[in-house]
């Protein structure tokens, strides 16, 4: 075997502050950056404002956090809004930032601000980071006793305000669920050859964490791509380096495939970065996150139960974070008082059963965490062997052969000839395999599980079955018994 | 039998949820539909002149993100000196920020010019089936 | 060993009659009771109202169904209450009835009913069944789709309206949470010597379930005397010729004891009621109930968590039923929709989580299982010995002596010298065992688990602790890290 | 320093429930009150006659079921027929049925003759420092 590398152009320090400037200064706000005067107020943080330590401690001492999305445009309003998240016991804030300030129209974003400070209305769906610069976002991470991440946007802003975690390495999320265009060579181009921020911070002493996603499953789908493209980003960002990461897990809401993915993914994240030689990479914990469809506006009782079973996963799996919604995730952007309630409800779950300690055993938990476990080698074996040993060139390829590939992405560069369905326990299985190296064996039983189903259901699955399945946990009713269009 | 009415589908502006789009993409092409999709992020412009192009008999919209309205502003005008004012318009998704009163928010969508205006989570099947089905045979288009 | 036996001094059947129409005749709708026409009604009733069966049915599809509590004065808003229950996927419905009308104050109830007609307020606690009496009581029976079971009061008002459950046996719940000056021997009478009905109906093939309530422990103290009560209730009502009963479970929030509780209670109950010979005693499922103390009434969050988690028990246990309260718990009589919200919460939980058929093994289930059947038997074999092989007189003896006792007891002829306080896991332990036959290792073992606590909190446990555990759910916070009082 | 004042405790009516007076009762105990813990399902002429008796200077009555209005339908007039007048008069609990705000039915037990009333879950610690013992003291009585 070819010996395992990471393609690496590092880029030319004078490049580097050049093009940093140059991010910069597409707004005005930027000129309020000095990098050393960043890297001197990051150092003054308290470690209570510090991602990667928040997480250990959370970790260290069996506690647990929310991780939810919250961004409101006004400033005023998101200072009352991460304060009243606060108060329901999240340490861990996300400041999630507007469409528009992610697509970098800032200009339409001041005229809109200015409309929101008029009528006093909401008009952005997040948190226009960029427009509001550093002084001002200080204000808000000064307010409230936690540690903030910037979500979709915020770049060096984000940082020199104090933010604590910073993307690195390839993200699959911006590639697979938000672009329509965008080509894999471009992604890699961009988050490699780019800038690596990351790593400048590291070497004076800042450490920013990481969040990686992987390539999000739009829909019940099983995670061995997910878990690949997770690994991806963490041996890439670590290529950079990156000193801390940790994976948000999809959790998919069968809680034996969920508990046996959210033990799976962090051991061979860890695996392969120490295969790849950045074993000073710390993995900070695991972030299990509700991912499908939620339950109608309507719907308040199942909205709540959903949030309080992921709830539950993260507890049994002594997760230190989790990455949740609000009972309203399915009518709009949350208010301060649903924020409030649904992360009560959490924190109920994560005192009182988190601190059982409880010790579960479930039953085919082993199957499931082996079964995706071979998928994923499977699938980063023919990767490392298609890119001859480096990693980035064989995701190049993968990505355009369909050896990676995920249902309902918007990108159009994306082959989209895969599909998954749910199993006769709600359990998610291929009904598609695409062009995924799954070993035949797996895909015997990948067969099997969904035969199961359709011999319960009494007809064949397909197409349609995916779709409905979209709504399995949306409607509460995650097997086929009995059919729920019946 | 006339021949199959065309009619686009996309979601607005910079809105990325892409899965409403493509489903209502198929359920119209299951259902006879000549359908042209053009996918997420779909420029005002673009609607327009894609219709135009197309000669296309309805607007199937999608916006989930909740930022319809600012990326709509203007949009009313434009199609109609593109002489599209015959066209059907159709909106849906979650059409502004935060939980909402459907009643409340659809009138601002009318004066934008939509023809029909949907709440969150509406079932495209049965949309079909009683409004568009029946909005296009008033116009004698099917 | 004596030969085991039921004190049975049967009733004679002219007696019993006569009985029977006393009781009927304590309020004029008695008259609208005529037994055989009540039989022929019960019989016409379609399996989807009797309870038995329902239950029988749920077990078997492996489904779960909420058994909520529910009563209000006005007829019309009674239906439509249930009417709502029904919509949530409740197919067990209560009739829960006022406390004037379980004191026998039929007369006040009149003169407040006019009143809650006049003003449309529902000023009772409850739905006062003997003062609407039969043809009222079937049109809310007839209404809807589901098995209905009297709470309280009702006697043959009910069982002529079509209510399918009926208490028998020793109930120990009136005795040990609703009596001040009742004795043991008082009680034994009353529910003993007293009317045999439910054997009367089961001669004529109508078969109305019961629930076995136990002692309730009204604080987080161990289940064993709760349990040995149940057995005494099973063994007793089966004397009487009761064919269908099922246990209450009380969960006290410790996911491994309420776990091992729940397999562990039927399972002595069948045991108990074989060797009294009474194979023919059906048990038709477990119903694990929510028991301690709500969350307040502003903590929405924490009582969504805590309805969650109990449904969640439940269907971890795949039980058929679950005991559930409203979210409006701690605040007051539950509205229509707060009831119809918590009991969507509890149905996404059964069939998202339930029909995952989830096989969990839990550890340290064993052991909690071991140390309740240890205690349970020895208390009931001292009972029985006692009794001199008869379990009545024992339980008389035992109740006397305080071999049986549980604490906060209203009742003013409880021994009330036994306490309970949670451990440093949230587990329900002995502080005092007060006269409880438990056997020294078994003591040992509390003692020890209640040490682990003092040392964690760093302060002895007392009576204060056992008071502050009383709020350890309701404030989310079950073990002692932090002392929740910091 | 004067004798403990005197205070009766219990729940009215048919009320069974009886862990809040017991915790109250013993509450008291502790602050050095001479209490009179009656237990539950206490009637109003049982309250009177015991305070009668007991030259009682409070009750601390408790109510959890709903139902106290009723319950305690033409009390003031009897305790004001038994001279019992300057008695301060205080409950607490659940005190109508189903989620009430406790600031519209504070004025209704006001006309009952209470000189206090507490909403659910009120900390009877609390109570004891800032209220009873500061009307006790004005009364004279402490
Ligand atoms: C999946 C998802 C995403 C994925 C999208 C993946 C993808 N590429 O499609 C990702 C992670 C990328 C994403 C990102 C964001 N999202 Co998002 N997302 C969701 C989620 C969970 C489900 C959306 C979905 O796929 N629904 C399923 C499809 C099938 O339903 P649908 O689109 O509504 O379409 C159906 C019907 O509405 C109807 N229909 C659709 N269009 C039309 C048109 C007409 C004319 C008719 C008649 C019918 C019709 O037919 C369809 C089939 O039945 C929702 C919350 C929820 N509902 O659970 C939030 C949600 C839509 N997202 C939201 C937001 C704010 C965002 C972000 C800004 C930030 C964030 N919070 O993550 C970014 C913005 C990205 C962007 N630029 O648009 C908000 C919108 C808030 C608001 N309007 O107030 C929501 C509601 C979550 C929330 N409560 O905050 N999101
Ligand atoms: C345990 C319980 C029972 C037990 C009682 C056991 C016993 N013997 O005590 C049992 C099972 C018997 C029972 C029966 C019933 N209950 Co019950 N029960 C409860 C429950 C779960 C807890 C009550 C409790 O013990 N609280 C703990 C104690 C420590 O708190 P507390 O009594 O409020 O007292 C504290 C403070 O309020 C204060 N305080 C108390 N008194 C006073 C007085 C003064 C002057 C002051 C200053 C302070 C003060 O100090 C105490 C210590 O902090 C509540 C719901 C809840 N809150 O979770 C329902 C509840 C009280 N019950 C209720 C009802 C309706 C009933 C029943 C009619 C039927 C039913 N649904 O089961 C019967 C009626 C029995 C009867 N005749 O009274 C309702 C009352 C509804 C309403 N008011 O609208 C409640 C609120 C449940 C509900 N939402 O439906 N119940």
């Amino acid at each position: 075997m070819k010996k395992l590398r990471v393609r690496n152009k590092r880029i030319d320090d004078d490049l580097l502050m050049k093009k940093r400037r140059e991010e910069l200064d597409r707004w005005p706000t930027g000129k309020e950056v000095d990098f050393d005067e960043a890297v001197a107020y990051q150092k003054s943080l308290p470690d209570s404002k510090i991602w990667w330590k928040v997480m250990a401690k959370l970790r260290e001492e069996g506690r647990m956090s929310v991780f939810p999305r919250a961004g409101t445009p006004i400033l005023e309003d998101m200072i009352e809004l991460c304060q009243s998240l606060r108060e329901s016991g999240v340490v861990l804030i996300p400041v999630t930032t507007d469409s528009y300030t992610r697509a970098g129209q800032y200009e339409k974003v001041e005229d809109i601000l200015k409309e929101c400070y008029r009528t006093g209305k909401p008009l952005l769906n997040g948190y226009p980071i960029i427009n509001y610069g550093v002084k001002k976002t200080r204000k808000l991470v000064e307010s409230i006793d936690a540690a903030f991440s910037p979500r979709g946007a915020g770049g060096e802003i984000g940082i020199a305000s104090g933010l604590t975690t910073f993307n690195a390495g390839i993200g699959f999320l911006g590639f697979g669920s938000y672009s329509k265009n965008m080509t894999i060579q471009q992604l890699v181009e961009h988050s490699q050859n780019g800038m690596r921020i990351v790593g400048w911070y590291a070497d004076r002493g800042v450490i920013l964490c990481t969040d990686l996603h992987g390539w999000l499953p739009s829909a019940p789908f099983p995670l061995s791509v997910n878990i690949v493209c997770q690994i991806i980003e963490a041996v890439t960002a670590a290529e950079q380096g990156q000193k801390a990461l940790y994976p948000l897990v999809p959790c998919m809401g069968n809680m034996v495939q969920d508990l046996a993915w959210i033990r799976l993914t962090p051991r061979l994240i860890r695996e392969y970065l120490d295969k790849f030689g950045y074993q000073d990479a710390m993995i900070t914990g695991t972030c299990p996150a509700q991912t499908p469809l939620f339950p109608v506006a309507m719907d308040l009782g199942g909205a709540f139960a959903y949030l309080t079973y992921v709830s539950m996963v993260g507890a049994l799996s002594k997760s230190n974070a989790v990455d949740l919604r609000s009972i309203d995730e399915g009518a709009g952007i949350p208010s301060k008082d649903t924020n409030t309630i649904s992360y009560r409800a959490a924190k109920w779950i994560f005192d009182v059963v988190r601190e059982q300690k409880i010790e579960i055993d479930v039953k085919d938990i082993d199957t499931e965490e082996r079964v995706t476990e071979i998928e994923v080698r499977a699938i980063l074996d023919r990767i490392i062997e298609l890119g001859d040993g480096d990693i980035v060139d064989g995701t190049i390829k993968a990505v355009e052969s369909g050896v990676l590939d995920s249902p309902w992405s918007p990108n159009v560069n994306v082959k989209d000839e895969v599909l998954g369905v749910r199993d006769a326990r709600g359990a998610c299985r291929y009904l598609e395999f695409g062009n995924l190296p799954i070993p035949e064996e797996i895909k015997e039983f990948h067969r099997e599980k969904v035969a199961e189903r359709e011999k319960l259901e009494g007809r064949k699955t397909d197409y349609h079955t995916a779709v409905k399945d979209l709504w399995s946990l949306s409607k509460g009713k995650i097997v086929g018994i009995p059919p729920y269009d019946k | 039998m006339k021949k199959a009415a065309t009619i686009i589908t996309g979601t607005v502006g910079m809105d990325a949820h892409v899965i409403g789009t493509k489903i209502v993409s198929r359920t119209l092409k299951d259902a006879g539909f000549n359908v042209v999709a053009l996918g997420m992020q779909v420029s005002p412009e673009e609607f327009i002149s894609v219709a135009q192009e197309t000669n296309a008999d309805a607007i199937l919209m999608t916006s989930l993100y909740g930022m319809a309205e600012l990326d709509l502003k203007g949009f009313n005008e434009k199609r109609m000196e593109a002489g599209l004012g015959d066209m059907l318009l159709y909106i849906g998704g979650n059409l502004v920020i935060g939980r909402y009163d459907p009643k409340e928010v659809e009138p601002r969508f009318k004066k934008l010019g939509f023809d029909r205006v949907y709440p969150p989570e509406t079932d495209i099947v049965t949309v079909i089936e009683s409004d568009l089905k029946k909005d296009l045979k008033a116009k004698g288009k099917m």
